[in-house]
């Protein structure tokens, strides 16, 4: 509560200062467990900001919005570690200036919702690579360590049937805060390079694809598994790749504006135990 | 609300399969194809229910359909014409169709050019770069029977030379007395012996100046022009009443389903894609 | 004196209906996700849930349809038609408002040119719906002028009684009689009531958003771009619509076979009506919300005399935002 | 159906090395299983998973990308993206339930053309031995579109 209240009154210092122009915070939704994303541009608005644990959904997404940094102007915006990190990624691929960007840091233990210090990307380096270190417990998955215990035939079978209820929406694809080609792979049509139909081949070929172009950019902020109306554990995958591209070439995703994208850069003596 | 069920098969995304007999490079990228009809039973559909302005979904298996208008008349039945610009998927396989090949066409759909209507008036027709096709289907339909109509002005403009379609047309129609065609091209987009016009389309119609007395006025072009051109015509006295214009919008169905062609609460599909101003300005000018 | 299953029944009849030859399908919660599915026993139905979910929908326009196989030989094209397959099922324990969702869209698929893959699978349904006693925040029926009990779209209705003992039978059409008729022995003639179905409380007033809605100068409106800043279009909402019908059609195979799809579409997406030119007529997000609302409550019901749209909620139930149909005419009704 | 399995193999290689490899075989008269088709592409750099994909998706047995040793790639250093890209690929496939040893990578040099030959033997043994993709063949069948490889 103390958190939210700090957190309104330096946004209504920012906005009636000209520090920034918006910022993008949270607001209640629907029910008493839902949060919508707020865009703060009044003060008025400043007061229907709420920030509690229900505040999940990373909202990096919405800087990318067209137009939306076009004028130079400074944005604020609510994040959590994976929402900054999310910045970071953005960032490194010249999607915006981090500059534009001011940070209302935040995180929670349980219910306990607490400020993070700083402002600027930058000035939560310290705690990334803590995060680094010593990843949330959250993040271990029970199903996971099932899925990699199966063998080949017995996972390709639980991905069957895990990617025959998607109805190619593509939620997680819109949800996810490092989508943002303006025309997707599965958009493009010369060549079709995945089926666009929903049957179980085309599920299966999308959702490779698109854990393939996240890896080494997912920050498992699960606003994909969030926004999957079928339920589709899609952390799971994304999980699976963020470990590998931290084994086998010692890269977290997000830890700095300036970090070099995994699968654009290389080393001379990278693995490569698989090639013949 | 028509209520009559017409379809020719009982599944009314089958189409015909079509024979290419002829075709024709119209400008860089532009090409005109003829189409003959490969099932008798589908030609007698066609012959059926084709009016001018209507169109239809062209299409190559395994790369998907397309829609444009038909641009031949409803005066000559026995083939379909189209004229297509080259830039996707589905052109780009129509384009690489070669004559004798097979493509398929499903129509024709939507509604028409009422030309009984125009009998005994004078038609002026403007058109825009690669939006002749749909305004040559109706000027072929009213010259093929051109003792019913008045005075025939024509007025073309495209950005530059090479990009007039039909050049073999426009050269007919020049030679026609009882055409009048004014020619134009953009600033900049005149070849060294261009002898026509120079100018923007709304332009070049200002200042040709044709009489609204019993004029019909079919206008066809990229969004631009139309809405330059309608302020032009209002300009010139023409009632929104007697200005027609054909709306081209994304289709996938053609008949109603789909759901993307609309513009406000209009199907496109359906009850167009002949308007008239009067109708064009009534839809949210935003969705257009 | 009314007639009366119950419940200790259900498992006779669902044999019974299969016996019959009737494929049954009802609402089933599977490991991580509700929907309607082909049931073998009256127990694997999970007939308390709210609403399944995915839609009934499915069932009658799937996701992906192939609708011809094309076989490309020298100088012939060959073109099969796929058809809807023919099988003649009982959907058992469909929510009222997903059967009005069939009935809403019947006339859309049928004008001038009637769409068989639809109209097949509708000819071979029995729809038995069974009125709600429980409803959750989302519900909206009662706003859309339809009510937890509504026939629309039903063959039978069933009124279910206390302690989940069973349910009055009312027969509504022709067909439902028939199809209860196989399962005659198993009902039986009482006079009891059944449980009062559930109060779901008015969420908007319709008429005023219709009559807002209907207005041109509101077309422009600035309350469109600030009702979907949030919007993502992730289209979520618009596939579990039980009555969302826009489509896609596309070809999958080469140059000598394959087949051409029907696939779900959305107006969420951009490029859902972009021009080869680049030109797109709605290009914004907030156009796009504008026309999936416009077309639910505006033109829908100007061609169809109804509104697209049951209330069954799960536009807003799903959203990642928290956005839908809900929040917005609640908002027009504040106007 | 006696017919004994062929597999389907499909080939991404480079032009400047494992292509003038394949090349090279060819020249020196050697001999190896034909049931390859080769892609060549520019670089290995250019060899996109999406062409692995297609490949299982047209209804390939196995798929083999080749390029140029380490340090040898004639735009410098296509073949380093190239083999991050894979290693991250490959462990996506494993994971989704594709076995690794259907898709295989390997450098092959201009000059190793006997080096191609045996690979090419020893990868269709070995999917022959696997058998035909049964589960990805179960996919494509369900999408009614044949597979067309």
């Amino acid at each position: 509560m103390i958190t939210q209240e700090k957190y309104r009154t330096t946004v209504k210092e920012l906005l009636a200062n000209g520090s920034i122009k918006m910022a993008i915070g949270y607001r209640p939704g629907s029910t008493s467990d839902r949060r919508r994303p707020l865009f703060i541009r009044t003060s008025e608005e400043a007061d229907q900001l709420v920030l509690d644990s229900t505040c999940i959904t990373n909202l990096s997404g919405y800087l990318v919005t067209e137009g939306l940094l076009s004028d130079e102007k400074r944005v604020g915006i609510f994040l959590r570690p994976e929402g900054i990190r999310s910045i970071n990624i953005l960032a490194a691929e010249y999607q915006l200036n981090v500059d534009q960007i001011i940070i209302f840091g935040f995180d929670f233990t349980g219910r306990e919702v607490r400020a993070l210090q700083g402002q600027t990307t930058g000035d939560f380096s310290a705690l990334l690579s803590e995060i680094r270190e010593n990843p949330p417990l959250a993040t271990k998955e029970p199903l996971l360590e099932r899925i990699e215990k199966m063998n080949a035939k017995e996972r390709f079978d639980f991905w069957q049937q895990e990617f025959s209820r998607c109805i190619k929406c593509y939620a997680c694809r819109q949800a996810c805060p490092m989508c943002y080609c303006r025309r997707c792979i599965v958009d493009s049509n010369q060549p079709q390079w995945v089926n666009t139909s929903s049957h179980t081949l085309g599920n299966f070929e999308w959702n490779v694809v698109r854990a393939f172009h996240l890896s080494g950019r997912c920050v498992q902020c699960g606003n994909c598994d969030r926004a999957c109306p079928v339920n589709i554990p899609l952390r799971l995958i994304n999980q699976r790749m963020a470990k590998e591209v931290v084994d086998g070439f010692d890269h977290f995703a997000g830890l700095s504006p300036t970090q070099e994208p995994v699968l654009a850069s290389f080393k001379k003596d990278d693995t490569e135990t698989f090639i013949l | 609300m028509t209520e009559t069920i017409h379809n020719a098969q009982p599944n009314i995304y089958k189409p015909a399969i079509m024979k290419i007999v002829g075709r024709h490079d119209e400008a860089p990228g532009v090409r005109t194809m003829r189409l003959e009809f490969q099932n008798p039973a589908d030609h007698e559909q066609f012959k059926k229910t084709f009016r001018t302005g209507m169109f239809g979904l062209y299409g190559v298996y395994g790369e998907g359909e397309s829609t444009f208008c038909v641009a031949s008349p409803e005066t000559r039945k026995e083939y379909i014409e189209c004229t297509f610009r080259q830039s996707g998927r589905v052109t780009s396989a129509l384009a690489n169709a070669d004559i004798g090949d097979l493509v398929t066409f499903r129509g024709p759909y939507g509604n028409r050019f009422p030309i009984e209507e125009f009998h005994g008036k004078n038609l002026l027709f403007i058109s825009g770069g690669i939006a002749l096709p749909p305004t040559r289907s109706v000027i072929w339909s009213c010259l093929d029977q051109r003792e019913k109509f008045g005075k025939v002005t024509i007025v073309y403009g495209a950005r530059t030379v090479a990009d007039l379609v039909y050049k073999h047309e426009l050269d007919e129609w020049q030679e026609r007395a009882d055409v009048d065609l004014v020619l134009t091209v953009d600033p900049g987009g005149e070849s060294p012996d261009w002898k026509y016009r120079v100018g923007f389309v709304p332009t070049v119609l200002e200042e040709a100046a044709p009489s609204p007395d019993n004029c019909i006025a079919v206008i066809c072009g990229p969004p631009i022009m139309i809405k330059f051109t309608l302020i032009s015509l209002k300009k010139l006295g023409f009632d929104e009443k007697n200005v027609y214009t054909t709306l081209e919008n994304r289709m996938k169905c053609g008949v109603g389903k789909c759901g993307r062609c609309n513009v406000g609460s209009v199907y496109v599909c359906k009850e167009g894609p002949v308007f008239t101003a009067e109708e064009v300005s009534r839809m949210p000018a935003a969705d257009l | 004196m009314t007639r009366i299953l119950f419940s200790d029944k259900l498992d006779n009849c669902v044999a019974k209906w299969r016996s019959a030859g009737l494929t049954v399908i009802g609402p089933v919660q599977g490991e991580s996700l509700s929907s309607y599915a082909t049931v073998e026993r009256g127990t694997d139905l999970h007939l308390g849930l709210v609403l399944p979910d995915r839609s009934l929908k499915e069932l009658f326009f799937p996701q992906t349809e192939p609708m011809l196989r094309y076989t490309i030989k020298k100088n012939e094209i060959e073109t099969a038609d796929f058809t809807a397959p023919s099988a003649p099922r009982i959907i058992f324990g469909a929510r009222p408002c997903d059967a009005s969702g069939l009935a809403i869209d019947d006339p859309l698929f049928g004008w001038d040119y009637k769409d068989e893959y639809w109209f097949q699978r509708r000819k071979e349904s029995v729809i038995v719906t069974i009125a709600c006693t429980k409803a959750d925040d989302f519900c909206m029926c009662t706003s859309l002028k339809l009510a937890p009990d509504s026939t629309k779209g039903a063959d039978v209705l069933l009124r279910p009684l206390d302690k989940n003992r069973g349910w009055l039978v009312e027969e509504l059409t022709e067909r439902g009689r028939e199809a209860f008729v196989i399962i005659s022995e198993y009902l039986q003639e009482g006079s009891e009531t059944a449980l009062p179905t559930v109060e779901v409380p008015e969420k908007f007033n319709l008429d005023a958003c219709v009559t807002w809605l209907q207005n041109p100068e509101n077309f422009d409106s600035k309350f469109w771009k600030e009702i979907s800043m949030r919007c993502i279009g992730c289209a979520s909402c618009t596939y579990l619509c039980p009555t969302c019908h826009c489509f896609d059609i596309q070809d999958e195979g080469d140059t000598y076979s394959g087949i051409r799809r029907k696939n779900w579409d959305s107006c969420s997406f951009a490029l859902f009506t972009m021009h080869t030119s680049g030109h797109n007529p709605r290009s914004t997000q907030s156009a796009r919300w504008r026309q999936r609302i416009m077309h639910k409550f505006n033109y829908f019901p100007g061609k169809f005399s109804v509104n697209s749209c049951s209330g069954c909620g799960r536009c807003s139930r799903q959203c990642p935002v928290d956005m839908g149909i809900t929040e917005t005419l609640q908002e027009i009704s504040k106007l | 159906m006696s017919e004994p399995f062929e597999p389907k193999i499909v080939a991404f290689v480079c032009t400047y090395c494992t292509y003038a490899g394949a090349d090279l075989a060819g020249t020196s008269r050697l001999k190896y299983a034909p049931n390859v088709r080769i892609v060549r592409l520019p670089c290995t750099g250019r060899i996109s998973p999406m062409f692995i994909l297609k490949a299982l998706q047209k209804g390939a047995d196995g798929v083999l990308v080749s390029g140029c040793h380490p340090g040898d790639c004639h735009f410098t250093h296509g073949n380093y993206h190239a083999r991050r890209r894979w290693m991250v690929f490959r462990a996506l496939l494993d994971f989704t339930g594709i076995s690794p040893e259907r898709v295989i990578f390997s450098w092959i040099s201009a000059a190793e053309g006997s080096k191609f030959a045996d690979l090419i033997n020893s990868v269709t043994e070995d999917i022959r031995k696997l058998g035909p993709f049964d589960q990805y063949q179960q996919l494509i069948k369900e999408t009614e579109s044949p597979a067309t490889l």
